[in-house]
């Protein structure tokens, strides 16, 4: 446990109890012509401390936006409109801005997609790496130094303090994307928000970067994995919470969602993935397209794409239905045989 | 591309610019119907200048160039007073060699500019950075509807209205002459007031573009105080790409002083330059319009090294070359 | 990223609803195909601005067509009672300058010759740029080579100063002016058609095209051309009222059109010669030039927006 | 180097496409850059070969080689027996008529001022292939074969979802009935569900048409199950090449194995 740095008053938290719980939130964006676009629309899920999260979804099902709806840093257009998010101990939705801030960065960090947008080609990772540190007033300028040149070591990359002169754009990719990722953890976050960090990579990259942040996960940092790769979930997160147009249609431990899913958007999406090995194996592509924001249907937003929808029935809100001890499934057809072959 | 090499090929390129613009001036002029001469003729005894100096002048024009020299004698011993800061005695302005005449109008015409771009730039940053921060508040659109004016008009329009409003209506300011303080600011206010439009769109497009860059959401997430974020992240890059607009920009208003120059009466370059074309005024024009071009190559080339001084990537990859410098100023402008 | 994308779609275009409309929904009906020009008009009439400054132009070119039927008086025409009269002088509705000229008559002439003058010089200039521009970036080699050497010296020669030397050159007529302002112009089109074309011939419909066996002038004019018409409409609408500007500029310096033909430039000039005795000289002229040019630039502006929707505006 | 053409297994078929020991040099500022060396690959009839390498191993170079869109900088490319480089411009436009393409990027590919079925008609229009009204029921009979409501044939690209446009696009690729079809990519800009609906159409096509096929992709699982002979590529050269099922079950090569063992497997 390097969690030397307690996130403020987490004292107050139950002891054990999630590192981040997340209830009924709510996002929606303001279109062009002033209609409001439920982006996520009633997710709940659970972070607990030393375990990873797997959030996946397909572009589009609200997986990015519920991220950035935690941290509070969503477009101009975006707004939470209901819903709360609890961590150490308070609600962050209804924190003011200055106490966001300490915990934006210094309690939760972030990892996003691709480095070479996430970070500044006009700053050396000097600059970029102990910023915050000096910010949040964790330690000194010289201190803050050190530890950015310690932590870019601890991902793996030579020479650190050669290293940390550089800009970004001098780095390789693989490398750069490590950098990003020390960046996020010179402050020692208790949770870690990692937004498809291996999707701009190439496989073999891929791997190692998964490899580097499940040595973060042992040491007991909180992880949540924003990804549409199976792949990557099954590899890396304990649980795992499938959305869909904003919604969670199922929440299970990743191993049993995966061997035996129970929603059928998320049996549809084991169905189209594509593994090696699996030549022989046919295809079940989902039919259909995913719903925009503006049209979704009413009730089950997958109904209309679902060969076990039952209409009217489907056309119900659907609540999620908790099945045995960690699963939860959106479907009211979720307890049926299945009858998979 | 090393620094040195780059500067090379670019202060060579420059002197070829030069050579054709040259080329270009003389060819036309050589065209036009009618030389000074004749014109004087025909209009002597209704402007003021003719007179004495004129039967001097021709004299002494006829023995530089000679009467039958053919065109390119002509071109060379005009090009061999450039460069020896020698090209003779001015038609329209009898008595007066060209050279001293630039030397003299140059400095006027250089403090109508800097002062203008300086005046631009005050005007423009904060405008620009202000609008973009409250994007689409009544204040970023009365901030873009002030630029949109300032773009639409031309500077002599925006220095005639405010020649009737700061003279004709309030009497503050006078609206001709280049002797007292108090003439320095209808001229310079007319001339920057476009340039700080162009300049206050760019910064504001330019800061919205960075804001939405995802580096400076990840400062946000690092959990940056806003302004901070703004000022490290998000305004050093977007103002980095406003040097390269300054160069045209400069350019813009060395010219735009012909007009302000006109209007105002002001013994500046341009005015000189305007006044040498109304009345073929050869060597004048020639000598003025080079300057111009010399002026307006040496800036756009301090701007392109600026520019790669102030972008680590260019100066780390050693990216020094013009088209790329290019690419960045033409596409903003 | 697909918070970006889920805002940015919703900014964008519609095309959410649109794909919606084609995919999920089985009414045909309902999904109405919206081309790149048919979603560029949409988008124009939204802005109210553009639409009302786009009447305004339809109504000044309209005036300048007919001004010698709705001018009062001659343009010429001195009327020696009424010299250097204010507005609302028998008459003369906007009063009239030094030799007794009607302003109002004068102004509405000098609108004509600005409008012919720069929707010429733009003709011209348009024509060129397409025509290098296009060349230079479809097929690069002698016409780019050429085009780029030509453009750095026009860089160094700023247009106004080149238009000067021409007009020198040409003399003071209407035709004078149209081709100095039009060459003077043509060469900062020609860069932004030739960009424009070497932006589209990265595309990868250009790719799939060659791939589909189309031969150069058939990817040339089939496919990059309509495509780099919207930007060039953009540039030229913006052009339109810069070529009015230039007009009046070199009118303003004594080198517009032969007077007593009425130039606006001119009539600037004038009026701040008589401005303390007779500001409405200055005031009419200036204000009828101003109106034209802002509306001339909002339809630019809304043109703009039209074509690039993500443009500053947004 | 054609032993290496004649040796492998795969070669029972007459070779549609061959290239043999390509090379192509991209000058840049930063030098020359080698995006593919010495690469002989051949595609039999009614074969389908894949192509797997990370980004920048000059997979997509080599499939703009195979289709003539790219001059090769040494080496040549034949196509049924014909030496891209010497035919000229006109017989090769005619020539593409038999060797059609798939690109990455749907949306891009696609010709964003013509309407879906004006994109699919547009290469018989080019090649003159039969009157306005057959090519308007040609291309109908094509958007209902990739699973497009010709009712929608009207709506421009911009209103179609991606995996919508890459159908359009193949279905534009398939106007011609070329014998030989460039997949490069095509489902890598798809979301998971969508990039099966096209793998699956991809698959039935072909053995529908008994087209042959270059498919290349950085996804080895995709490549596994398309392809019946694949070329691994790393830095511009092919490091393994062979039978699907031997190279993914045996592979030899270091890079191979190393590309297989970061593949992350979903249920197994």
């Amino acid at each position: 446990m390097t969690m030397t740095q307690a996130p403020s008053g987490s004292s107050s938290g139950t002891p054990g109890g999630p590192l981040l719980r997340v209830r009924d939130l709510h996002t929606e964006f303001r279109s062009e012509d002033g209609a409001a676009l439920r982006a996520v629309d009633g997710v709940s899920f659970d972070v607990e401390p030393g375990r990873a999260l797997a959030i996946v979804g397909e572009s589009g099902s609200g997986k990015s936006v519920s991220m950035r709806s935690v941290l509070r840093l969503l477009p101009r257009t975006g707004r939470v409109t209901a819903g709360e998010v609890w961590f150490g101990g308070q609600d962050l939705l209804r924190l003011p801005e200055r106490q966001m801030r300490r915990i934006r960065g210094r309690d939760i960090g972030m990892v996003f997609q691709n480095a070479m947008e996430a970070m500044n080609p006009t700053l050396t990772l000097e600059r970029q790496l102990t910023e915050h540190l000096l910010w949040h007033g964790v330690c000194t300028k010289s201190e803050a130094r050190e530890r950015a040149v310690r932590a870019l070591g601890d991902v793996g990359i030579p020479e650190p303090e050669r290293r940390i002169r550089v800009y970004p754009f001098q780095l390789s990719g693989g490398m750069r994307q490590r950098a990003m990722i020390a960046m996020a953890i010179v402050t020692r976050p208790a949770l870690l928000i990692a937004d498809e960090p291996t999707t701009a990579v190439d496989v073999t990259i891929q791997r190692q970067i998964l490899d580097l942040l499940a040595g973060l996960k042992d040491q007991g940092t909180g992880i949540i994995m924003v990804t549409h790769d199976l792949g990557v979930a099954r590899y890396f997160c304990d649980d795992s919470v499938v959305m869909y147009a904003g919604r969670v249609v199922e929440r299970a431990p990743t191993r049993e969602l995966l061997s035996r899913p129970r929603h059928p958007y998320a049996a549809g999406l084991l169905g189209s993935s594509v593994e090696l090995g699996s030549r022989d194996r046919p295809l079940h592509p989902i039919p259909g397209n995913p719903p925009d924001l503006a049209s979704r249907p009413r009730g089950c937003p997958f109904h209309p794409r679902c060969d076990r929808a039952v209409l009217p029935r489907c056309q119900d809100e659907q609540e999620l239905i908790q099945i045995g001890g960690a699963r939860a499934v959106a479907c009211w057809r979720a307890e049926d045989g299945h009858d998979d072959q | 591309m090393g620094v040195v090499r780059f500067f090379g090929q670019r202060l060579a390129r420059l002197a070829v610019s030069l050579v054709a613009v040259s080329i270009i001036t003389f060819g036309l002029l050589q065209l036009a119907p009618g030389n000074f001469a004749d014109i004087q003729r025909v209009t002597s005894g209704a402007t003021s200048i003719a007179g004495t100096g004129t039967e001097s002048m021709l004299a002494e024009t006829q023995a530089r160039y000679g009467d039958d020299t053919p065109v390119v004698q002509q071109y060379l011993t005009f090009m061999k007073g450039v460069v020896t800061w020698d090209m003779g005695p001015s038609y329209r302005y009898a008595g007066r060699a060209v050279e001293d005449i630039i030397a003299a109008a140059f400095p006027v015409s250089a403090t109508l500019a800097v002062l203008a771009v300086l005046l631009a730039l005050l005007i423009a940053v904060p405008a620009g950075v202000f609008a973009a921060m409250r994007q689409n508040s009544k204040a970023d659109h009365a901030t873009m509807f002030g630029v949109t004016l300032g773009h639409a008009l031309p500077n002599y329009l925006i220095a005639a209205f405010l020649i009737l409003i700061f003279t004709a209506f309030l009497g503050w300011f006078p609206s001709s002459g280049w002797e007292r303080p108090e003439h320095v600011f209808l001229p310079v206010v007319a001339l920057a007031l476009g340039p700080a439009a162009v300049l206050a769109r760019y910064v504001r497009s330019s800061m919205l573009e960075t804001l939405r860059e995802e580096y400076v959401t990840a400062a946000m997430a690092k959990g940056g105080p806003y302004r901070t974020v703004v000022v490290r992240h998000a305004l050093r890059n977007s103002l980095i790409p406003l040097v390269t607009v300054v160069g045209p920009l400069l350019a813009a208003l060395m010219t735009g002083t012909v007009f302000v120059e006109a209007l105002f009466r002001i013994p500046g370059l341009g005015y000189y330059a305007a006044t040498a074309a109304a009345s073929r005024d050869m060597p004048l024009l020639m000598g003025t319009v080079l300057f111009f071009a010399l002026i307006i190559m040496v800036v756009n080339l301090l701007v392109d090294l600026t520019y790669g001084i102030l972008d680590p990537r260019i100066r780390a990859e050693g990216g020094w070359t013009s088209s790329r410098l290019r690419k960045v100023s033409t596409q903003q402008v | 990223m697909d918070v970006i994308a889920a805002a940015e779609g919703l900014h964008s275009t519609g095309l959410e609803p649109d794909a919606g409309a084609a995919g999920a929904g089985e009414t045909v009906a309902r999904a109405r195909a919206r081309g790149p020009w048919r979603k560029a008009w949409d988008r124009f009439k939204r802005n109210r601005l553009a639409l009302i400054s786009l009447v305004m132009c339809g109504v000044l070119v309209v005036v300048a067509f007919a001004a010698p039927w709705i001018a009062p008086h001659h343009y010429a025409d001195t009327d020696y009672e009424a010299l250097l009269a204010g507005a609302g002088a028998d008459g003369h509705l906007l009063g009239t300058d030094q030799l007794g000229r009607d302003i109002l008559s004068r102004t509405l002439y000098g609108l004509r010759t600005a409008l012919i003058v720069a929707f010429g010089a733009e003709l011209l200039a348009l024509l060129c740029a397409l025509v290098v521009g296009l060349a230079a970036g479809y097929r690069g080699g002698r016409a780019e080579q050429g085009l780029m050497a030509f453009t750095d010296v026009m860089y160094a020669f700023p247009s106004y100063l080149f238009a000067i030397v021409m007009v020198a050159v040409l003399g003071r007529s209407i035709f004078a002016l149209i081709v100095a302002i039009g060459i003077a112009g043509w060469v900062t089109q020609a860069r932004l058609v030739r960009a424009q074309v070497l932006s589209i011939k990265q595309r990868e419909y250009v790719e799939a095209a060659r791939a589909m066996g189309a031969s150069g002038p058939t990817i040339a004019v089939r496919y990059i051309l309509p495509n780099a018409i919207g930007p060039m409409l953009v540039t030229t609408s913006f052009a339109i009222p810069a070529a009015i500007a230039a007009e009046a500029g070199l009118g303003l310096l004594g080198l517009g059109v032969q007077p007593p033909t009425p130039s606006w430039g001119g009539m600037i000039s004038e009026g701040t010669r008589y401005l303390l005795s007779a500001p409405h000289m200055l005031l009419a002229p200036a204000c009828v030039f101003a109106l034209a040019l802002l509306a001339f630039t909002w339809v630019g502006d809304g043109v703009r927006d039209a074509f690039d929707p993500r443009g500053d505006r947004r | 180097m054609t032993t290496s053409d004649v040796d492998s297994p795969g070669s029972a078929a007459r070779p549609l496409v061959a290239a043999h020991e390509v090379s192509k040099v991209f000058g840049s500022r930063a030098g020359e850059v080698r995006a593919v060396e010495n690469v002989s690959l051949h595609i039999g009839v009614g074969e389908t070969v894949g192509v797997v390498g990370e980004s920048g191993s000059g997979k997509s170079t080599l499939a703009r080689l195979l289709m003539g869109l790219q001059p090769c900088t040494s080496g040549r490319v034949e196509f049924d027996g014909q030496d891209l480089a010497t035919v000229p411009g006109k017989e090769l436009r005619v020539l593409r008529q038999r060797m059609q393409m798939v690109f990455q990027n749907p949306f891009g590919s696609l010709l964003p001022h013509y309407s879906a079925v004006a994109n699919v008609m547009e290469p018989l229009r080019l090649h003159g292939r039969g009157t306005k009204t057959s090519r308007r029921e040609q291309a109908d009979a094509l958007l209902e074969m990739v699973g497009i409501h010709p009712g929608f044939g009207e709506l421009y690209p911009s209103q179609f979802s991606g995996g919508q446009q890459q159908r359009i696009a193949i279905a534009r690729a398939l106007a011609l009935e070329p014998d030989l079809l460039v997949c490069d990519e095509p489902t890598s800009s798809l979301d998971v569900s969508i990039q099966a609906q096209i793998l699956a159409l991809l698959g039935e096509l072909r053995q529908k048409l008994g087209l042959s096929c270059l498919f290349i992709s950085h996804n080895l699982a995709v490549v596994e199950r398309l392809a019946d002979r694949v070329a691994v590529m790393s830095q511009g050269r092919i490091v393994e090449e062979g039978p699907t099922e031997r190279l993914f079950e045996a592979p030899e090569h270091p890079y191979t194995r190393q590309l297989l063992g970061a593949v992350l497997p979903v249920t197994m």
